[in-house]
């Protein structure tokens, strides 16, 4: 039966040994060599201590293109153009599916025509060697960002290639991307991966880990994206992790954001072990995009605003081409120059709003709801807790594809734009705070005349595309 | 709220390997709210998985849904999937259902080609579906039920 | 000896039939006719009526080409592209001087060229059916929009020719845009205007006026931008104006921005008339922009915020191409919905930031002082007091190109980024005040380990282009 | 901020129709603080104002500024003016001297040609002017000033 407990070393090297083995670059990986590589590279590309040290919100853009060339351009461009603090490096559908022959074939298809093929770098395909000409030509540090279920030799061949942050954790990476991997089953290997990160760490290389806080991207309660941070962050410590950016996806009402960015700070730092370094990062709005490039803007900028009062250690940015799918690198750099304008804007200003206190305090009691429940479902573990609580539906994310969720609660905006549950289903939540979730609906529901229904829900998922922050009956709607 | 007197079963996923849930989900509310039984098989669906499950619950609906632009690859073959498996129902497709920036008609055709009964774009209202269905299966609303609509 | 008293009728004729005089497009004004076509336009092109009802901000950009067709062209693509309430008709320089002939041959030029040699509508030349054509053509109330210091021919004939609200005043369009029109005769020129302003009042086509709120558009202290919008409005007032929207140009620091907005409604309730309808508008940031369009779309939803939270009743836009010059009708129309999409999704949220009401109390205060030094230098009389309090320097403007007013007074913001006084010159100002200012400006100068000087104002006026707020010392700046 | 014992006196202005001040009064601060007499003609000014104010003031500089690019068609016949009113000065011009997009060496040699000694664009600092104007005017900085420079 599956725990939180660290994997012994020599289990470490026969799962190293037996990952590498799946494809022939997985040879080119050498721990010794790789302790090495990391110890030559300048203070300024080592991702934990920049992040760790900056005195206000780093920056990092997504990209990611498959030939390598083509990368370090993109990345050298979102550097002097964008004037990204931290950059990406996003790998491709077919490597987070563990295709590598696919990946292969689209990666020389791009070679050969020039066309990209693939939709993201494929890092296994580009080894060791590919990895650390990345991290060579560019001169800021790098994160691999990806979605991977079993992301094992990815982390094997980018640790060794020079990259020293990496995104995702067995829940985040498996509820929101996945229909058939079981949670136990992404939940071990995600253990490898926090354990080979756990071991370059006790050889003094940080690897940084990034659990991805949006989650499903589409009104996520705040309580359930930072529980789910908490249950990975405390995953990752136990495999030697010690540096940990726990993530969270804007829903757009500013009090509500700051609120939770505010509490996973402070929850990150009492639920994980001392010896971690917690920070956090704050992701641009994740959900639908205005198909208007300008409107774009006004919700990047919303973000921005948030990120100046909340200041996370780190914003991941959003660019005005959000709607259309992969934005140009022009349009990329534009998403981090505007977030950069409003920021340095407004940081400098004393921005305390009301009420602040009041919704923290909301979020952290939902949130200790939700770790209570994980506790008592695995007896004191962590594993056996995640994985009993999304088996009951005690712990649940909305709007999940993923068969190891129950994907049975609902969201809605309250009347002041503030996400609340609407559908309960079986979440395990104390119910007085149920009776506050279900007053600010009311409240809702009584300014606009109508019955809380699911179509408040529907009228929510689109309302930002729409222009607007809360789906309002159109009949209520502008002139 | 309940209409007519017997009810009537859909099936609902999204095909390929598509895994945007948002739009079922909203989908098998409506529908569950406008009083059809609706079996939600959920993301990344098989062609087989949607005909097996039309036939186990005798559905009189197949909506498929699809928002990552592989719509037509992804549905060719579908509809002679569902006549060996001797599924006899009502089909609908919507979503994203091309990449580029054809003309909307333009894919209600190829999709009309395909065998789809109607074909929606990602904008439709899902009242818009439920109405459509009404029609296709002459489902008469109540008269509590009209009155929800007209309000 | 100019009082703050209302024209005569019979004065009122002589002056307009003077006037009408001076350009041939004049002797088209017929002020019966001119009621009749007014009466005879619909609701919603009734500018009054429609912003003083509106229930949140209405949006107007800025914007005037020579070509009749080509402003009716410009207008309709802002109403439907720009998604615009309010329209503009901005006049050409040329007309702004009462150089009719020169507008005449740039007009001429237009219109067999086709290039744009005026740099906006000149609306004398148009004459009344011109104005008419425009009226009729768009579906929107349009205002005229100048910085002409004798606009009495404009006022007459846009006004018969069916436009409904009419910015600028005396000191607000002398001040920041003329060298050497004295304010006595400026005042008197308006005072001509808003007089016929009033006639049409009387006979209840209700003409909007607007005081122009920014000024020099650089660091305006607040209390000085609303003692002059208090005195512009209390004159159009006297001659007989209802319908006043007091103005202000944000200075980027968003408590002290909605402070002032919150002070500007206040005290306009308090200053002027019961039976005057007082409105408010919002400039977004006046002052120089980024060369960047990505940057310059953080600064105008920084005012689209600043706008969601103090809800005047209308924001004039400014459009990511400022920096250049005059922007393209589709760059002009992306600014519009760039504060549409962030006030839409701000608006309905509940942001109450601390320190509102002290920073409001603190500009009201000032607004006073100002106000009663005024009524002191004037015995009672507003504008014998305005021209004496300008004269002495009691009342001064920073940064006044016009020999009307000292411009001996320079504003540097606080490490908060508010704008201070920090050169007080003659200003009167009680000396409990003037302490609060050197405090807060000492503070910044402790952050900044540099004396108070120059260099502040000097980097301040250049900071938002720069990206940032206030202007630090550059040893303080970014890595 | 004293320096040398003797006081050099400039003229400041903004030539032709052009009406921004912020410049000019941010120069103003900064000669005067370097310890010059600064003779602020403020904006909209002549040829003939900067003549006779360097006359009246016994000027050893003229420091025009322009903004809103007609600098070029403003100062034409600029330096035949001043020679014809007996004005011995450095003359100096900045800010923004061109409406498009050519280079700024090109602009700079159009002003040269013009009679300017030096010419400035309108990022350059004012420091930078201060330090130009004490070379061409064989300043040299007291103890105290050159600690500050250096600071």
């Amino acid at each position: 039966m599956i725990r939180d407990e660290r994997i012994p070393s020599d289990e470490l090297r026969r799962i190293d040994e037996e990952i590498r083995s799946n494809w022939p670059t997985g040879e080119g990986v050498d721990f010794e060599d790789a302790i090495e590589y990391h110890e030559s590279l300048p203070d300024h590309k080592r991702f934990a201590d920049v992040l760790e040290s900056a005195d206000k919100p780093l920056l990092q853009p997504r990209a990611g293109v498959p030939r390598l060339d083509d990368q370090i351009e993109l990345l050298q461009y979102l550097l002097e153009e964008g004037k990204a603090d931290l950059l990406p490096t996003t790998i491709d559908s077919y490597t987070r599916d563990n295709e590598y022959e696919k990946a292969q074939q689209g990666l020389d298809k791009a070679r050969e025509t020039g066309d990209d093929t693939l939709n993201g770098f494929p890092a296994v395909n580009h080894g060791v060697d590919g990895c650390r000409k990345l991290i060579d030509a560019v001169d800021a540090p790098i994160e691999v960002r990806h979605g991977t279920p079993d992301a094992r030799l990815l982390a094997a061949i980018t640790f060794a290639g020079g990259f020293q942050s990496f995104e995702g954790g067995p829940i985040s990476y498996n509820i929101p991307y996945t229909k058939r991997h079981g949670l136990e089953e992404t939940i071990e290997k995600w253990q490898f991966v926090d354990r080979l990160a756990g071991a370059y760490t006790e050889r003094g290389v940080r690897i940084n880990r990034e659990p991805f806080g949006p989650l499903t991207g589409t009104l996520v309660p705040p309580s359930i994206a930072i529980a789910v941070m908490l249950v990975e962050g405390k995953l990752a410590a136990t495999q030697g992790v010690r540096s940990i950016t726990l993530g969270y996806g804007q829903v757009g009402n500013v009090v509500q954001d700051v609120a939770a960015l505010n509490a996973l700070k402070e929850l990150g730092n009492e639920y994980l072990p001392d010896e971690v370094v917690v920070t956090t990062v704050f992701h641009e709005w994740m959900g639908g995009f205005p198909p208007d490039e300008a409107r774009a803007n006004g919700v990047i900028s919303l973000g921005g605003m948030t990120a100046a009062i909340a200041q996370p250690d780190k914003v991941i940015t959003k660019s005005p081409q959000e709607f259309q799918g992969v934005p140009t690198m022009e349009a990329n750099s534009a998403g981090l120059r505007t977030t950069r304008q409003v920021i340095d804007m407004a940081i400098e200003q004393d921005i305390r709003i009301d009420g602040i206190d009041e919704e923290q305090d909301l979020i952290e009691r939902e949130t200790r709801c939700l770790m209570d429940t994980i506790f008592e479902h695995g007896d004191g573990d962590v594993v056996q807790g995640t994985l009993k609580a999304f088996d009951s539906g005690a712990l649940d994310v909305p709007f999940a594809p993923s068969d190891s969720a129950k994907g049975a609660v609902l969201p809605a905006r309250d009347d002041d734009g503030r996400v609340r549950i609407f559908e309960w289903a079986d979440l395990d939540m104390d119910d007085d705070i149920k009776e506050i979730h279900k007053a600010r609906l009311s409240q809702r529901a009584t300014t606009e005349g109508r019955e809380q229904s699911f179509r408040m829900v529907a009228d929510d998922v689109d309302a930002i595309s729409d222009g607007k922050l809360i789906g309002r009956p159109q009949s209520q709607g502008d002139v | 709220m309940v209409f007519n007197t017997m009810s009537h079963t859909v099936v609902l996923g999204v095909i390929g390997s598509d895994a945007h849930v948002v739009g079922i989900t909203i989908l098998e509310q409506a529908f569950s709210a406008a009083g059809f039984d609706v079996i939600n098989l959920g993301v990344q669906t098989s062609q087989e998985e949607f005909a097996e499950a039309a036939v186990d619950h005798d559905a009189e609906a197949v909506l498929v849904s699809s928002l990552y632009g592989h719509a037509e690859q992804d549905c060719q073959g579908f509809h002679e999937v569902l006549e060996e498996a001797g599924v006899d129902a009502v089909s609908y497709i919507g979503g994203n259902l091309a990449v580029g920036q054809d003309e909307f008609e333009q894919t209600r055709r190829t999709f009309r080609e395909l065998g789809f009964d109607r074909v929606f774009d990602s904008e439709t209202d899902p009242e818009d579906a439920i109405e459509a269905l009404r029609e296709d299966l002459q489902i008469k609303p109540t008269e509590s039920e009209r009155a929800t609509i007209s309000s």
